[in-house]
């Protein structure tokens, strides 16, 4: 059988992944926003074992929600991306260090 | 007449709403000239004052002309007004002063005037809240908010290097009071009442009274100042303008000074008794080293700001040796004369020291310096200004006769009886005091007309006179006839004097 | 092992290894589909907690829409891929650490006793006539009926605010005014003026 | 009779205050003239009715008066008091000052009489009237130590009343800061008494102080000190302050500085004997400290002498009467410390005329010289200035004791009262105070000689201006030359050996060296006759033969006594360098304390470390920190990932 | 399966508030650019009508609807009058600026009003989703907004920043959420209150949950070492959004922070109290001594707003109604005081021209000075000087410190406010006490002007006496 913390564990693994992904990338801001999707779906890993394994249905209604909002979220993160690389000309994450101090 | 009237609420909220009046009414555009109605303003409370003096039963120690309101139920803060032999003179002394800040920035101040004559009026308000508050947490705000009046006058109408001064004076003073802000949070908790009286009967062990202790000194002492809190006040009264000046060292200084007799002292007795060899040393480095470091001055306003220093050191001196009174001579007899004559020296200090202020005020507005080495032979183009400055140098070295040397005088009976070698290096301020200001006076006034720009100089005109003719008369008024000023306040220091006997422990 | 825990390791690891591509891989096109992958894995992984609409949805509305739609703004930037890789290796080991770090303390929090299969047994699996969506739906449209609405505004939000970034009128473009050209009169167009013949020098 | 006394009193004080106001404030408007008349008609009618007092006490023998004017403040259950003790003491003082000092004033007339600051000038000795007249009646130590400043102060402006001149606002301002040094002392002698005795009024600490006399005190740990002496060591400072004594005696000279009229009243007649006064004062309480007597009497001794040697060689005729009065009050000094108070304040009160006198006299000189101070610039005067020239002789000669003029009197009683007296160092004393009358013999005699007769040195155009000056001058001369003769003959029996002052001076039968002197007196002449035989008038004719022989006979002899003597002539010119090791030490010394305190404790460690450095720190701080925002998206990001870290590490694993 | 129609009434505002914001929307798309001004007034029509509508529920007690997924109790009434009127002022004080910068549009107002919209779900929230709902809306409107100006490079650049850290802090909450639900069994906040209160004392798991909970919660705050985005969303963001983002929505991060921590979590209260003294300590120390090294206003009132958080913090630590109801005190007043000082530099800041320099302030006081009385008071009061009502807020903070023990804690605020009050006392001198860089007169509309004065004045007269307010709070803390 496959134990709760099976599931919980590639969850946090992933969720790990995701943040390190975000620190390690410096030039695509694309990626960032991909490592948002990944951490979103670390937790809905998390939600939809806990539902699981504790007979709860509301856990995988809240992963519905996430869903929902990420994919809401995704279409704001690349609007403004589409804003930004059109006044930069770049999505260089590096170049962003116009605001400092 | 009078008894009627919430007096002190008026002599509050009178010079504050007349000082935002004159703000909206803006510089001489508005419907009246703003230094004429400051002017009004600043007389009215001053009228108003007097009765405090004329209706005082000087019998009882309670506190008089008392007002109750709640204010703010949450934590039961009130407004609460009251006024005791303590807070009157001071009262008095405030009002008085203003009245002639405001005339003597007449014609000097050009820079926006309205504002001008605004920030002290409002500031007038503030001083007499803080000394008639009988809550803590309302003293607390008359006594914060009265920072912001004195940062911009110092600011706006400074020196060369006001910046620096005003914002050096805002901190010191903010960093010194936020403890006691605490201290008296904590003892809400033990009180439940911000009351100050309540205070005064609360009973908290050593550790906590040694802890609000020092919370209250950091924040009075700074105020007072005291040694070594006080590098502020040079710079904040070189920079400030004449009345900025004035009013920093006639009443600023006073209210570290009451902040000791109305909180310290009597809330925790045990600390002071405790801590009080720390208070008379400090007391004593104010009075020596201060002396030796203003001989050193060559800023004629640094020079009298240390002299200021100095003399505060004898008001705290003279509160903090009752302990010592006690341990030496087995009774509290003298300790009463020790307190009163520190308040005597407030008062005397609040006249002197503004009228030296005042002179070199004079003195400035006519040749924009203060350096001692600019001037010379003053006195062969403005023999009147003279006279004055040579008395009220005087009466600063504390001669008999003039209010400088009642409360030095007192202070040093009351030391002596503590401990000789208090006495011994209180008393060198008849020497240094008097080394340090009349040095000055020989080279500022006396000798033969040093340069071009004193030969220019012209003796003060009526208005100057007129100022400097008044405090003159308070001066020697009081170095007189002290009796009245002590009457008043005698029933209050006696009760204090008893009630600070008393361990709370 | 049996085949239930083969087959979550075989995902799991594609999973692991394929969101560890996403944030390796220097072209954001490999990116994107790596994450593709790793939404089908996890599809998977639900699929085996019972959570059948969701992994569908899953599948559906991210690697159908949402992916798309990054992918689409991948091409569309079209960035410069050589320049990605600069200082990537040499922020790489400080970002293993810490993740390592996190990874470790996480793991020793859900992977510690309190999930094991002694305090927190597997549910019985449902039967075949038990449908996952309507279980969802019921809850969805009773209980979560508010966050249901909110999600509704939500999505409102981003249209409007994609639309609002995004929708420019180009600069360059040119368009009719059929009112103005309606409303053209001759006299606006053409002036007749009348001038003095002058005189010859 | 003893109410209206007691109004008479209170006149007394306020008419030459009044004057004092009117001629001050009121200066411009009533001008010259008027000045002059409100404050003589002032202090004349201060001087008439202290006659009246006079006459009350002395003549009709009537009880002193203890008068209390109004209550200065009341603290802590002591009543300080302003009010007027007037016994046979008092009452001798008050004549004698307000009789000089209307001299003064009247004399002031002619001295000042170009002068711009004539109003103000009248005013400032009206002012010092009344203010002597404060110290000397009062009842109290408070009343005591205001006089005592207040005539401190008349002081410091009459010294530096010719304000352009450097040498008169150094000279003031010294005058004042080494008087302050004595009124430390004083203050603090004042405080012991308050301390010990719970009040400031002298009738009741008198009465009191047998009681206290074992009284110990331990002022520094571990030693035990006699309260009396304490006390009265301390009082005693302030009277070598006011009193010029060695070492606070280095005021005086300099205080030539300010117009005659002010040297003859402030800085010979009254204020510097203000001291003695109070010692005299204070007898019930000096009597019961064997040691303050002895300090005092030492003090005395030294300044006798010592001072009288300054005085031989200086060439300012100012000077060298200045130099006199250092000396003469150092044998009133003595005088005390030996218990002989009474023979201290008779010879006060003959110093007060022949002194003013001789400064009267020398003024004379000065205005008929266009201001020309130096002796050595004089000579041969006695055709020019008869009047001049007859008193100042009369007036040397009571200085120097010639039997029979005033001065010969007093000073003889203290010199055999020293002789008489035990106590420790009066045998010092005793050899100070004899060869004292040579020295004094000696300086006064140079001075006369050089001054009135021999050769004429001044210049052409001087010489053909000189004249006797008017008669404003000439009268105050003359009236003061009369007690300078006869007050000696009159008064001695009542007030050396008599019992003039009855409860005012109150001596222990065991110092009580005047009466034993008294079982010898019988009448002046008798004395005269007794004093020939006498060492200090062999000493005093063996001065003024020196003196004589000296400058008469062989001018240029000093000239080489002083190049064979140099270093002793140099340290006599430098005074024994006393100005200038308290230029160095203390003028400087404090001067350089305050910079380097200021400097270093405010400016450096302070401001500079503790203030302005916090403030540094916190802004260098924030200049530092803030590049932790370095606008890196991938910092911030890592910046919640540390956090996270953090919080765990804090918080879960524990 | 029962399903029983809930109760609406509670919700009544939120309603409203939507169909009106979609009426907005829908009346914005056939306006031209000239009658776009109808946009606005409808916009603050809707405003008013909420916050009538709200009032209309002041003094009902606590119910909860929606299957307990809201609750309407007097804090959430309270919290969202302020949110509603603070709103109301941050859109009049933007229209003129707005209107200069080409961004008077319809989506800057109705993306205000979901905004709003969020932040009132977000206050009312009983449960973990509606909390993420609400949160979500909320910070996607924001981070629409932030890019709203399409042609500013700073802004985009903020608003990307501020959207990637934004999106990493709501996945951790929720990884948190997902912790507790899986150790409670419930996204419910009383029953997770419940459970915690069963399961035994430091569940590791819990607190682990809680450790990701406090980092969202935080994060919203804008709580040291989670406020990176703060300075630089205030500073690049159009100003008039900067007012947007940093005056109502940090009252709704204090309705989710008492909504998580005190309603759901409050069981944990040991924990999360350590927690939350090292981050208000850290946010007090690094807000106070950051914002003095700024040129920029907009970045110094970030790291004061940084600073001030902290007090928040300090009152919710407390864990005493007392310390929840100052926490709640000084989240209004924080408000009331930052829509001043940011209303100060829309007032002066003219087409190209954005008064976010310092040194723009120079002399204000001879050009404009009731403005520059304004602006000192709200300096003043951001200082916490008294009369001013940033004293008494801090006053009331710190007294719930003292009566939990925490008087150290109490020093060290105190301290660092004495540090803080130096840049502010900057300001204050810039305006007073220079001579300005130019004369020209600040020009603005009338109702901005009568707007900014009374934000004034109430920073005023709500310090001598703030009573009332005090006692609105105490009151809906219960």
């Amino acid at each position: 059988m496959i134990a709760l913390a099976d599931y919980l564990t590639v969850g946090a693994i992933l969720f790990c992944l995701s943040m390190a992904g975000v620190f390690i990338n410096r030039k695509n801001v694309i990626i960032l926003l991909m490592c948002v999707e990944l951490m979103l779906l670390a937790v809905n890993m998390n939600f939809i074992a806990f539902s699981h394994f504790l007979g709860d249905i509301s856990g995988q209604v809240f992963v519905f929600f996430i869903l929902t909002v990420a994919a809401a979220e995704a279409a704001i993160g690349l609007a403004i991306l589409v804003v930004l690389f059109r006044n930069k000309r770049t999505i260089n994450v590096d170049d962003l260090d116009t605001l400092k101090g | 007449m009078f008894s009627d009237l919430p007096l002190l609420s008026l002599i509050i909220w009178l010079p504050i709403f007349g000082g935002l009046l004159v703000l909206v009414n803006g510089d001489d555009r508005g419907l009246f000239k703003s230094r004429s109605l400051s002017l009004v303003i600043a007389l009215a409370t001053f009228i108003l004052s007097i009765p405090l003096y004329t209706q005082f039963d000087s019998g009882t120690h309670l506190m008089q002309f008392q007002e109750l309101s709640p204010w703010i139920s949450t934590f039961n803060i009130n407004y609460h007004l009251g006024v005791d032999g303590i807070s009157v003179p001071l009262i008095l002394l405030t009002t008085f002063t203003t009245v002639l800040v405001v005339i003597a920035g007449w014609e000097v101040i050009k820079f926006k005037p309205s504002q001008y004559m605004a920030a002290f009026l409002i500031m007038e308000g503030l001083m007499n809240g803080v000394f008639a508050s009988l809550d803590s947490i309302l003293f607390y705000v008359f006594w914060e908010a009265m920072l912001i009046p004195m940062f911009i006058v110092i600011g706006v109408w400074g020196g060369a290097n006001r910046v620096y001064a005003t914002i050096k004076f805002f901190l010191y003073t903010f960093l010194g009071s936020v403890f006691m802000l605490i201290a008296l949070i904590y003892m809400y908790y033990q009180a439940d009442s911000f009351a100050i009286l309540d205070f005064h009967n609360l009973q908290i062990g050593i550790t906590a009274q040694i802890l609000i202790f020092l919370a209250f000194l950091i924040a009075f002492a700074v105020k007072v100042p005291m040694f070594p809190v006080h590098t502020w006040l040079p710079d904040a009264h070189v920079e400030a303008p004449t009345g900025g000046s004035v009013i920093l060292a006639a009443i600023m200084l006073k209210m570290g000074a009451y902040g000791f007799l109305r909180f310290s002292l009597p809330i925790v007795p045990d600390a002071s008794h405790e801590l009080d060899w720390l208070m008379i040393t400090l007391s004593l480095i104010a009075v020596v080293y201060i002396g030796f470091v203003a001989l050193a001055q060559q800023d004629m306003k640094k020079l009298i700001a240390y002299s200021s220093i100095a003399h505060m050191g004898f008001v705290t001196l003279g509160f903090f040796i009752v302990y010592a009174i006690y341990n030496n001579t087995g009774s509290y007899s003298g300790a009463i004369m020790g307190i009163e004559g520190g308040i005597v020296q407030m008062i005397s200090h609040g006249l002197v020291s503004g009228a030296m202020f005042l002179c070199v005020g004079v003195m400035y507005d006519r040749m924009h310096s203060r350096q001692i080495g600019d001037y010379g032979g003053v006195v062969n183009t403005m023999p009147i200004f003279a006279a004055f400055m040579v008395f009220f140098a005087m009466a600063n070295a504390g001669l008999p006769g003039t209010s400088g040397f009642v409360g030095e005088f007192m202070v040093i009976l009351a030391a002596f009886k503590a401990n000789f070698w208090f006495a011994f290096l209180a008393a060198t301020t008849l020497i240094l005091g008097a080394a340090y200001t009349l040095w000055m006076v020989k080279r500022v006034i006396f000798g033969d007309v040093s340069n071009d720009n004193v030969a220019k100089l012209t003796d003060i005109n009526n208005r100057e006179f007129l100022i400097l003719g008044v405090l003159a008369v308070g001066v020697l008024a009081l170095g007189i006839y002290p009796a009245p000023l002590l009457e008043v306040m005698h029933a209050t220091v006696a009760n204090l004097v008893e009630h600070i006997a008393v361990s709370k422990l | 092992m049996s085949l239930e825990q083969i087959i979550f390791y075989v995902f799991a690891a594609i999973l692991v290894f394929s969101a560890s591509m996403v944030i390796t891989v220097r072209n954001p096109v490999h990116a994107a589909l790596n994450l593709v992958l790793a939404f089908f894995a996890s599809a998977a992984l639900w699929l085996m907690l019972e959570a059948e609409f969701l992994a569908i949805t899953l599948v559906l509305v991210y690697v159908g829409a949402v992916m798309v739609l990054f992918l689409f703004v991948v091409m569309m930037l079209d960035v410069n891929i050589a320049a990605i890789r600069e200082g990537f290796i040499r922020y790489l080991p400080i970002g293993i650490v810490t993740a390592l770090l996190i990874i470790a303390v996480m793991a020793m929090v859900v992977g510690g006793d309190y999930f094991q299969l002694d305090q927190m047994p597997a549910p019985t699996p449902h039967g075949a006539d038990y449908s996952n969506t309507k279980e969802l739906g019921m809850l969805l449209y009773t209980v979560y009926v508010y966050p249901f609405e909110i999600a509704s505004v939500v999505l409102v939000v981003a249209i409007i605010a994609a639309i609002a970034l995004t929708l420019r009128r180009r600069p360059g473009t040119k368009y009719q005014n059929i009112d103005a050209q309606v409303a053209a009169r001759s006299v606006d167009r053409v002036r007749v003026v009348k001038m003095k013949s002058e005189e010859r020098k | 009779m003893t109410e209206t006394i007691q109004k008479i009193n209170i006149v007394i004080v306020l008419a030459p205050l009044l004057a004092a106001i009117i001629a001050g404030l009121f200066g411009r408007k009533i001008g010259r003239a008027g000045a002059h008349w409100v404050t003589n008609i002032g202090v004349a009618i201060s001087f008439v009715l202290s006659l009246v007092v006079y006459n009350h006490l002395v003549s009709n023998g009537a009880e002193a008066i203890n008068q209390s004017v109004y209550t200065w403040l009341i603290s802590d259950g002591i009543r300080f008091e302003i009010g007027f003790l007037i016994d046979n003491l008092t009452a001798m003082m008050m004549v004698v000052v307000t009789f000089v000092s209307l001299m003064v004033h009247i004399y002031t007339i002619g001295y000042m009489k170009d002068d711009p600051g004539y109003q103000r000038f009248f005013s400032y000795i009206s002012l010092f009237t009344f203010s002597m007249l404060m110290l000397v009646m009062a009842n109290n130590f408070l009343q005591l130590f205001f006089g005592w400043e207040a005539v401190g102060l008349v002081s410091y402006l009459l010294i530096g009343f010719w304000y352009k001149k450097e040498t008169a606002i150094y000279a003031n301002l010294k005058a004042f800061l080494v008087n302050r040094v004595g009124d430390f002392g004083f203050l603090l002698g004042i405080a012991a008494v308050l301390m010990y005795f719970n009040t400031l009024d002298y009738a009741a600490v008198f009465s009191n102080v047998e009681m206290h006399k074992d009284l110990t005190a331990s002022l520094i740990p571990g030693t035990e000190w006699n309260v009396i002496t304490v006390i009265c060591i301390l009082l005693f400072i302030g009277a070598m302050g006011k009193s010029a004594q060695v070492p606070l005696h280095v005021w005086l000279p300099d205080s030539m500085e300010g117009p005659t009229p002010i040297s003859a009243l402030i800085h010979a007649a009254t204020m510097v004997t203000a001291g003695i006064y109070m010692v005299a004062r204070m007898s019930p309480l000096y009597e019961y400290s064997e040691t303050a007597l002895s300090f005092v009497l030492v003090i005395g001794a030294i300044t006798a002498l010592f001072m009288g040697f300054l005085g031989l060689i200086q060439n300012d005729i100012k000077r060298v009467v200045a130099y006199s009065t250092l000396s003469q009050l150092g044998y009133m000094t003595v005088a005390l410390g030996a218990s002989a108070y009474a023979a201290g304040i008779f010879h006060l009160m003959t110093h007060a005329f022949f002194k003013a006198l001789l400064f009267l006299a020398a003024g004379s000189v000065i205005i008929a010289m266009h201001h020309e101070q130096d002796i050595r610039k004089m000579g041969g005067l006695k055709k020019y200035l008869p009047i001049t020239w007859i008193t100042s002789l009369i007036g040397s000669l009571a200085l120097i004791g010639a039997p029979g003029f005033a001065g010969f009197y007093s000073k003889d009683s203290i010199i055999e009262a020293v002789g008489l007296s035990n106590l420790p160092g009066s045998g010092f004393a005793y050899a100070c105070v004899l060869m004292g009358v040579f020295v004094t013999a000696l300086y006064s005699f140079r001075m006369y000689f050089l001054v009135f007769h021999g050769k004429e040195r001044m210049d052409e155009h001087t010489r053909s201006h000189l004249h006797e000056p008017s008669k404003v001058v000439t009268v105050p001369l003359i009236l003061l030359a009369i007690p300078s003769v006869l007050a000696g003959a009159v008064m001695v029996g009542d007030m050396s050996f008599g019992n003039y002052f009855g409860e005012a001076i109150f001596v222990l039968p065991q110092h009580d060296v005047l009466a034993e002197l008294a079982k010898d007196f019988d009448g002046w002449f008798s004395m005269i006759i007794h004093g020939m035989t006498m060492p200090p008038f062999w000493l005093a004719l063996g001065g003024v033969l020196t003196a004589w022989f000296l400058y008469l006979v062989k001018p240029e002899l000093p000239g080489k006594i002083k190049a064979n003597f140099n270093w002793l002539y140099t340290l006599l010119d430098n005074k024994y360098y006393a100005d200038i090791f308290n230029d160095w030490f203390f003028a400087g010394g404090t001067r350089g304390i305050g910079r380097n305190l200021w400097q270093f404790g405010d400016v450096k460690i302070i401001d500079g470390f503790m203030v302005n450095g916090t403030a540094r720190t916190i802004g260098w701080f924030s200049s530092m920190i803030r590049h932790v925002q370095s606008g890196y998206l991938y910092h911030y990001a890592f910046a919640m990932i540390f956090g996270l870290l953090l919080l765990f590490g804090l918080f879960v694993l524990d | 399966m029962n399903f029983e129609m809930p109760n609406f009434l509670p919700a009544i505002p939120e309603m409203y508030l939507l169909g009106m914001a979609c009426i907005v929307l829908l009346v914005d798309l056939f306006l031209t650019d000239r009658t776009r001004i109808v946009t606005y007034y409808l916009s603050q029509a809707t405003l008013i009508g909420a916050v009538i509508l709200t009032l209309g529920q002041f003094g009902q007690p606590t119910q909860l609807t929606f299957s307990d997924t809201y609750i309407l109790d007097p804090m959430a009434n309270l919290l969202k009058l302020f949110a509603l009127g603070a709103t109301f002022f941050v859109f009049l004080y933007s229209k003129d600026y707005l209107r200069e910068r080409n961004m008077f549009r319809g989506e800057f107002f109705t993306l205000g009003l979901f905004g709003v919209l969020g932040m009132m779900i977000l206050i009312s929230a009983h449960n973990m989703l509606t909390v993420y709902m609400g949160l979500e809306l909320l910070s996607l409107c924001m981070y629409a907004m932030v890019a709203l100006q399409r042609d500013n490079v700073v802004a985009s650049e903020a608003a990307m920043k501020y959207f990637v850290l934004g999106a990493m802090a709501s996945a951790m909450l929720l990884y948190g959420m997902s912790m507790i639900y899986g150790v409670t069994g419930s996204l419910d906040l009383a029953e997770i209150s419940r459970a915690i209160g069963s399961v035994n004392d430091g569940n590791i798991v819990l607190v682990f949950g809680l450790v990701f909970i406090i980092v969202g919660v935080a994060f919203k705050l804008g709580a040291v070492p989670f406020h990176m985005w703060v300075p630089d969303v205030y500073h690049g963001a159009p100003t008039a959004v900067t007012l947007y983002i940093s005056t109502a929505p940090k009252l709704a991060a204090f309705a989710m922070a008492m909504r998580l921590l005190v309603d759901g979590l409050g069981g944990l209260h040991a924990q999360w109290q350590d927690i939350l003294i090292l981050l208000a300590i850290l946010s007090l120390a690094a807000g106070n001594i950051i914002a003095i090294a700024q040129a920029n206003i907009k970045r110094m009132l970030a790291y004061s707003a940084i600073a001030h958080i902290s007090f928040i913090l300090f009152g919710i630590l407390a864990g005493t109604s007392n310390g929840y109801s100052s926490a709640m005190f000084y989240a209004i007043t924080y408000v009331i005081m930052g829509m001043g000082g940011f209303g100060i530099v829309l007032l002066m800041s003219r087409a190209g021209f954005e008064a976010d320099k310092l040194d723009d302030y120079k002399g204000l006081n001879e050009r404009s000075p009731w403005f520059a009385f304004m602006m000192l008071i709200f300096m003043f009061s951001m200082a916490g000087m008294p009369p001013f009502l940033g004293f008494w807020a801090k006053l009331s903070v710190i007294q719930a410190l003292v009566d939990v023990e925490l008087v150290w804690l109490a020093t060290v605020a105190v301290v660092f406010s004495v540090i803080g009050a130096f840049y502010y006392l900057r300001i204050i001198k810039l305006m007073y006490f220079d001579k300005p860089e130019e004369s020209a007169a600040i020009e603005s509309s009338m109702d901005m002007r009568v707007a900014l004065s009374t934000n004034g004045l109430a920073v005023l007269v709500l310090g001598l006496s703030p009573g009332a307010l005090m006692a609105l709070c105490v009151a809906a803390i219960g």
